[in-house]
């Protein structure tokens, strides 16, 4: 099965990206945060990947980062300093949490690239403005990169850039759309699976991967059970499969998210107009927000209650890193308003490595909630 | 000039008698819950030892978490403070000190004259110290002292999250019946620890040499983990647990 | 330390229902609910609840399960032969090979408070051994939102019985003796389950007297358990299980900073808070057999 | 062991008492804006506080202060933060917010009544927690909310975008305005409250620069209680004359040789805010001989400071003074957004963190400063990014350093004892000791 592929990418990130590098000669970026015009990165023919997490509890950010940022923000230090990601050639950041802009304050000092770019992604998408303030830094930053390469990024190798990438965004909901299905034709860890390889892979090879996957579904007979109970997971950064097999492993199937590491990253196109780089911008100005960028209306709420409906779900796991700022505000007014809306959820914070031990009464509890009949 | 020190410790008394840089009695006793009694007799104990009298002693310097208990101290210093001299006194290259007692567990990073620069200590939680070891070595029905060396014989790593105490302690039970050898659970019992005494000493910045003190260096396998997690060799002193008590019977001398 | 009188005992105990032939009924059921600290047995027969054994966990669920459940059947007549389906529960829920199906404790509680105090119970507080459990359900004991502590383990019936080892107080009397304080001393900050003795030990030397360490450990479980409620919203109809809902010292601390009692037990029932778990899962294992006896 | 030490000459501060009165006048009056016919507007101490000016009088009331003056009582605060526990927020969010939501889920004004219900609420944002902190303010009291995005980013990167994403946003604050309270703008009152806030902040930028003087003129506790004005009042005349005052006594205080601790023989620095409730701290340090002449945070929350022709810090000039025009609406909105956009505290607290280590390199040598304490403080997200950074840089450059966990408002998460031993460690490698009293 091409899912398998997905999977292996994932586990096997880093040799991914060093075959990559040997086998095109280029660059590869790494990239913290999804809020980075990545297409302006491929356009110059650099992979562009995101630092995710490595889910392996290591000392090494005790004398960079103290115990009150989030567990996601010092694995991914933990992993630059350890030299894991010594086949980067640059790094950047957009504008998003303090705690991810701290690790990569870190990384900048600590292991040198000969590119790293903070980029200041506005945070007030709701405003009109803030497209104009976006336009201004991704022309700064695509300044940037052709300083960095020598070379001019041209508007062709933008277009060709736009399209790949709209094409993996497009295939990527198409499968999604397929999980509204009962049963659907893969479990919610397969999907994360499959957007995280796209953040770990060349966009174009990853499309091959997507159609094969399509071509392959219909006929999957491994696939979940019908009559499983629909959930949904919400929140922070979330790229621990691990714990979503635990999850479908006791009788439920994950058929819908919305993480950075699902559907927030891939939900809407790049609209494309004669301004490249506007086009590019605004993509970002109107995906499903993060929430921090959620301001002064909640439309967050809106995308999510959209999707409990669309893909008719039974219950929503509320997932957020321990110490997460910006999920700890929109938690407990997303659990109040998912609970008037009849979804009863369950909330965990999770850290570097996810203790299913210790979780293991209350996901079991939540499913019997659900499901358990009392006669 | 004779001086001692007595570390008055939450689960043990030590005492050294020191004379001109020369070790001359040692002591330990149980703290239990007169902590001002368990240190005359563990001071008692340790001039019987010397053949010396208290009038013998020029000056007595007390440390530990109860030192103010030791009416008999002419002084009292912290128990970082006693550590970083008495490492560095044993080895003068020592730059960090970490102390793995029962109860509490700190990082120290010290001068070559064995003051303190900076340190780190675990938050009243027995997540980071010996008693978590006790803890769990009860809960797979291992004795103790026998815990390093079973974990020495470990074929895998596990993940265990130390937490909690407590919750551990279901974690492992957890272990018990998923049929994992108790040489694995020992191990991740050991990781488990050593991670957040890793992470203590990080803080305050690790340099060679490494010195490890308190009870808790006496347990193999736990110092085999310290040293995978940190990536360094770790020197043990041969009688690591009167260090701090040495330390300040040291500070008294001077 | 020498084996001398061992204060944290609660006593273990078993109770059989007098009103109740098993020979007549057409099924029986058991609920075993394995908890950090006790191991609960409730058995069936039919509607009726027909005996239950209530024992210290060992080190070995199995063990104990079996333990709790023979406490349970003794002098009856019955034999395992005869519980035609067990529900396992509690933390070794996992572990119970006779069990036909495990279910949480959460679900267990909900379904057993209902059966104890009726169809008005809307919150029940489970105070256990090593957690805390905030429980809401519907008039059918159905969970419909539920919360635990976590993290730590802070402050909870196995630190309490490491108290009451230390200041030679009965586990059954610290409730009492916590409230014979002249003035209400200040929770203690930390309370560590595994530094409780270290911790009494500190405030004994500062001079407090046994009730007043008493009182501050109670007083401290209680509020925690407060903001607990707090979290997931008080419904006035609440009712406390668990071991703990026997400490008079937690629970009127608890009831006077909520400022509401607890529904207290019905009249006519003399079952145990502190088997609400296993009855509950009795109940699971009663309706469980019947549907899959209608599947065939 | 017991040092004698030469003394330093010492008197109390007249402005002191001043400042106390005005922050107590000013609680008063958000307490009573409605009754003084005034608008009451909430937002954060970091907002363009003089924008509202236009409407006609108001009171600007801000979390972070309240925040933290209801800190310092245990009781109060104690239920404030458990009151936003009970609304299952995180206990690790910003402090300052939890006091302030507890006090508005509890509806209790600490300085009596209730809380006080805001006709609007406007905020800026640049932490992860401003604008998300007045979003749940706006719809818990049913307020009307409006916030500006600060563009953060690298220093000196796209100005001009950022100015116009500033003015942009400030015009249609200003059209919002008139709209949610019906009252019409008067720009000419806009230039007046801009004028006050960037006349006070540079005062406060030249008196903080008075510190550099052996002895110190003032020290961090001072500091605290005169820095206020600067932070709750900056729009009004009043704040600029407090500080005209202070700064003439400051002035004079150097001039005679006057210490804010007689003993001082040592000079430190803090970072972040202090745990508030436990401003003994300083006091404890002043038995060694130290005084705290300042901090990263305190000299920049209220001021600023840049460079001079001779190559030292020096307090930066008003718009007024660098000759910006200032005649129409455009005009005083370039020049405000310009003077936000160069505040330290944003641009090198947070973007990221060697920009506040250079500065605070700048600031040991010139402040002659021998060691720095940071606070790592786990009750603001915002301050503690990069500390431990900060922390590193400094002790590369070989400056002694110490760090204490704590939290700014919630005393449930700072050890005393704990952090007391660790005062006496460093102060024992600082090679001080107690001085007799
Ligand atoms: N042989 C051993 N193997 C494992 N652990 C040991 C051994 N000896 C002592 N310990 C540990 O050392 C701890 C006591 O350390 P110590 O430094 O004396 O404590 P303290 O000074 O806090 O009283 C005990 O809690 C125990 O866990
Ligand atoms: N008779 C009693 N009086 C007071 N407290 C009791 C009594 N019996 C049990 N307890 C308390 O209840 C705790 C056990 O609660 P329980 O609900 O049985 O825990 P678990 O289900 O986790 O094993 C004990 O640790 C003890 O503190
Ligand atoms: S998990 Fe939260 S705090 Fe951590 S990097 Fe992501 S958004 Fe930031
Ligand atoms: S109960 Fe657990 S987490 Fe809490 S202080 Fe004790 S060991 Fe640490
Ligand atoms: S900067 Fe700190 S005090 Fe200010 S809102 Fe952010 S977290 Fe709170």
């Amino acid at each position: 099965m091409t899912l398998d592929r997905a999977k292996e990418i994932v586990t096997n990130r880093h040799d991914y990206a060093r075959e990559w590098k040997k086998k095109t000669g280029s660059k590869v970026m790494g990239y913290f945060c999804t809020y980075v015009p990545e297409e302006i990165v491929y356009a110059a023919g650099v992979l562009p990947i995101r630092v995710i997490g490595s889910h392996e509890a290591q000392s090494y950010t005790e004398p960079h980062i103290y115990t009150m940022f989030c567990p996601f923000s010092r694995d991914v230090l933990a992993q630059g300093l350890r030299g894991k990601y010594d086949y980067l050639d640059g790094i950047m950041i957009g504008h998003s949490c303090l705690h991810l802009r701290q690790a990569f304050g870190a990384w900048m000092t600590n292991v040198p690239a000969s590119f790293s770019y903070y980029m200041y992604t506005p945070a007030k998408i709701q405003s009109p403005h803030a497209k104009e303030m976006m336009l201004a830094e991704t022309t700064e930053f695509k300044k940037a990169v052709e300083n960095w390469l020598g070379r001019p990024i041209t508007d062709d190798a933008l277009d060709k850039s736009i399209e790949v990438y709209n094409t993996n965004r497009r295939l990527l909901k198409q499968i999604y759309e397929l999980r509204k299905a009962d049963p659907p034709p893969l479990f919610g860890s397969e999907a994360i699976e499959l957007v995280l390889s796209s953040q770990l892979s060349d966009k174009a090879e990853h499309n091959k991967l997507l159609e094969s996957v399509l071509k392959e579904l219909p006929q999957r007979r491994n696939g979940p059970q019908g009559g499983n109970i629909r959930l949904m997971i919400i929140g922070s950064e979330d790229d621990d499969t691990n714990f979503l097999r635990y999850v479908e492993g006791l009788g439920a199937t994950i058929v819908a998210d919305e993480h950075c590491t699902g559907s927030r990253y891939f939900w809407n196109e790049t609209v494309p107009e004669k301004d490249r780089l506007r086009a590019i911008g605004n993509r970002y100005m109107n995906r499903p927000p993060c929430p921090t960028k959620d301001w002064e209306s909640r439309r967050r709420f809106v995308h999510i209650m959209n999707m409990a409906k669309e893909y008719n779900i039974q219950g929503a796991i509320l997932v957020q890193q321990k110490f997460c700022d910006p999920h700890e505000f929109d938690i407990p007014p997303l659990k109040a308003l998912l609970e008037k809306n009849g979804i009863p959820s369950l909330f965990l914070e999770f850290d570097i490595t996810v203790p299913i031990g210790q979780f293991r009464t209350r996901v079991e509890a939540f499913l019997e909630m659900l499901q358990l009949e009392v006669v | 000039m004779i001086t001692a020190g007595i570390d008055v410790g939450s689960k043990t008394v030590k005492v050294v008698i020191l004379q001109d840089g020369k070790i001359l009695a040692r002591s330990l006793v149980l703290t239990g819950f007169e902590q001002g009694k368990a240190a005359e007799e563990a001071f008692a104990l340790a001039l019987k030892q010397a053949g010396l009298s208290a009038k013998d002693i020029q000056k007595v310097v007390a440390t530990g978490a109860g030192r103010t208990s030791v009416s008999f101290a002419t002084e009292s210093v912290s128990d970082v403070a006693a550590d970083a001299r008495g490492a560095v006194f044993i080895n003068p290259n020592a730059r960090t000190v970490i102390d793995v007692g029962a109860e509490e567990g700190r990082g120290i990073s010290t001068d070559t004259r064995g003051k303190v620069i900076d340190f780190a200590v675990n938050e009243r939680c027995a997540a980071g110290a010996g008693t978590f070891t006790e803890a769990m070595s009860r809960a797979i029905e291992v004795k103790l002292e026998d815990m390093g060396e079973l974990s020495l014989k470990s074929t895998q790593e596990i993940p265990l999250n130390a937490q909690c105490a407590v919750f551990a302690e279901s974690e492992v039970v957890s272990l018990v019946h998923a049929k994992t050898s108790k040489e694995d659970i020992a191990r991740a019992i050991h990781d488990g620890i050593s991670n957040r005494i890793a992470a203590m000493a990080r803080r305050v910045g690790v340099q060679n040499d490494i010195v490890l003190i308190g009870g808790v260096a006496r347990n193999k396998g736990f110092v085999a983990s310290l040293k995978r997690q940190l990536e360094a060799d770790i020197k043990i002193p041969d009688e690591p647990e009167y260090v701090g008590a040495l330390g300040a019977a040291v500070i008294a001398a001077s | 330390m020498t084996t001398q009188v061992e204060y944290w005992r609660w006593t273990e105990s078993r109770y059989t229902n007098p009103e109740v032939d098993w020979r007549k009924a057409s099924t029986i059921t058991a609920g075993i609910d394995v908890g950090s600290v006790s191991s609960k047995a409730a058995v069936m027969a039919d509607n009726e609840i027909l005996a239950y054994g209530l024992m210290r966990t060992g080190s070995n669920s199995p063990d104990s399960a079996l333990n709790a459940i023979n406490r349970a059947i003794e002098g009856t007549g019955l034999t395992m032969k005869d519980i035609k389906f067990i529900v396992g529960t509690g933390y070794g829920r996992i572990n119970i090979p006779f069990a036909g199906k495990a279910i949480t404790e959460i679900a267990c509680h909900a379904r057993g408070a209902n059966y104890i105090w009726g169809p008005v119970v809307r919150t029940i507080l489970d105070m256990g051994g090593q957690d805390c459990k905030a429980i809401h359900c519907d008039e059918k004991g159905k969970v419909t939102a539920f919360l635990m502590n976590d993290k730590c383990a802070a402050g909870t019936g196995r630190g309490m019985e490491v108290f009451a080892d230390l200041l030679q107080v009965p586990i059954t009397q610290v409730g009492e003796m916590s409230l014979q304080v002249d003035k209400e001393p200040p929770p203690v900050s930390s309370t560590c389950v595994v530094f409780a003795k270290s911790e009494g030990i500190g405030l004994l030397r500062q001079g407090w007297s046994k009730n007043m360490v008493l009182a501050a450990y109670c007083s401290a479980m209680a509020h925690r358990v407060v903001t607990l409620l707090e979290r997931i919203g008080m419904e006035k109809e609440f009712v406390l299980t668990g071991g703990i809902s026997k400490n008079i010292g937690v629970v009127s601390r608890l009831e006077k900073e909520l400022g509401i009692q607890a529904v207290p037990l019905p009249k006519d029932q003399k079952f145990d808070p502190q088997l609400a778990g296993a009855i509950g899962g009795a109940l699971f294992a009663r309706d469980l057999l019947a549907k899959s006896r209608k599947a065939f | 062991m017991v040092t004698s030490i030469k003394k330093y000459q010492t008197r109390p501060l007249d402005s002191f008492k001043k400042a106390v009165e005005l922050r107590k006048e000013y609680y008063q009056n958000v307490r009573e804006a409605k009754q003084q016919g005034k608008l009451l507007i909430t937002g954060g101490a970091d907002s363009m506080v003089a924008l509202p000016a236009g409407l006609g009088d108001y009171v600007f009331f801000e979390g972070e202060p309240y925040g933290a003056t209801i800190s310092m009582d245990p009781e109060f605060s104690g239920k404030c933060v458990e009151a936003a526990e009970a609304k299952n927020f995180a206990r690790d969010m910003c402090a300052y917010m939890r006091n302030y939501w507890g006090s508005m889920f509890l509806n209790k004004y600490y300085f009596g009544g209730e809380f006080p219900k805001p006709d609007f609420v406007m905020q800026l944002g640049f932490c992860d927690t401003h604008a998300k902190w007045m979003q749940q303010v706006g719809e818990y009291m049913n307020a009307p909310y409006f916030g500006i995005d600060m563009p953060v980013g690298t220093p000196g990167r796209n100005v001009e975008a950022k100015v116009k994403y500033l003015t942009s946003q400030m015009n249609d604050a200003i059209e919002w305005m008139q709209k949610v309270t019906g009252r019409k703008y008067d720009d000419d009152k806009l230039r007046e409250a801009v004028r006050n806030e960037c006349k006070s902040s540079t005062l406060w930028s030249e008196i903080v620069c008075y510190n550099k003087a052996i002895p110190a003129p003032l020290e961090q506790r001072l500091i605290f209680t005169l820095f206020i004005i600067c932070i709750l009042r900056r729009y009004e005349r009043k704040s600029v004359e407090f500080y005209e005052t202070l700064r003439d006594e400051v002035k004079q205080r150097v001039a005679d040789g006057i210490a804010a601790v007689a003993t001082e023989r040592c000079r430190l620095m803090d970072d972040s805010q202090p745990p508030w409730y436990f401003l003994q701290l300083y006091k404890y340090m002043e038995k060694y001989g130290v005084s705290v002449v300042g901090s990263h945070y305190s000299f920049f929350l209220g001021g600023s400071l840049e460079e001079m022709p001779d190559g030292s810090l020096g307090a930066p000039k008003t718009p007024d003074e660098m000759g910006m025009p200032m005649k129409t609406r455009e005009d005083i909105l370039r020049a405000y957004a310009l003077w936000y956009i160069k505040k330290p505290i944003i641009s090198q607290m947070f973007a990221l963190p060697h920009f506040k280590s250079e500065t605070m390199l700048r600031l040991v040598k010139e402040w002659k400063v021998n060691g720095v304490i940071f606070h790592l403080n786990r009750g603001c997200e915002g301050t503690a990014m990069g500390q431990m950074e900060n922390r590193l840089a400094l002790t590369k450059a070989g400056i002694p350093v110490m760090t204490y966990e704590g939290n700014m408002a919630d005393r449930r998460e700072f050890d005393e004892a704990q952090t007391l031993r660790r005062i006496d460690a460093f102060m024992e490698s600082l090679g001080l000791s107690k001085l007799e009293s």
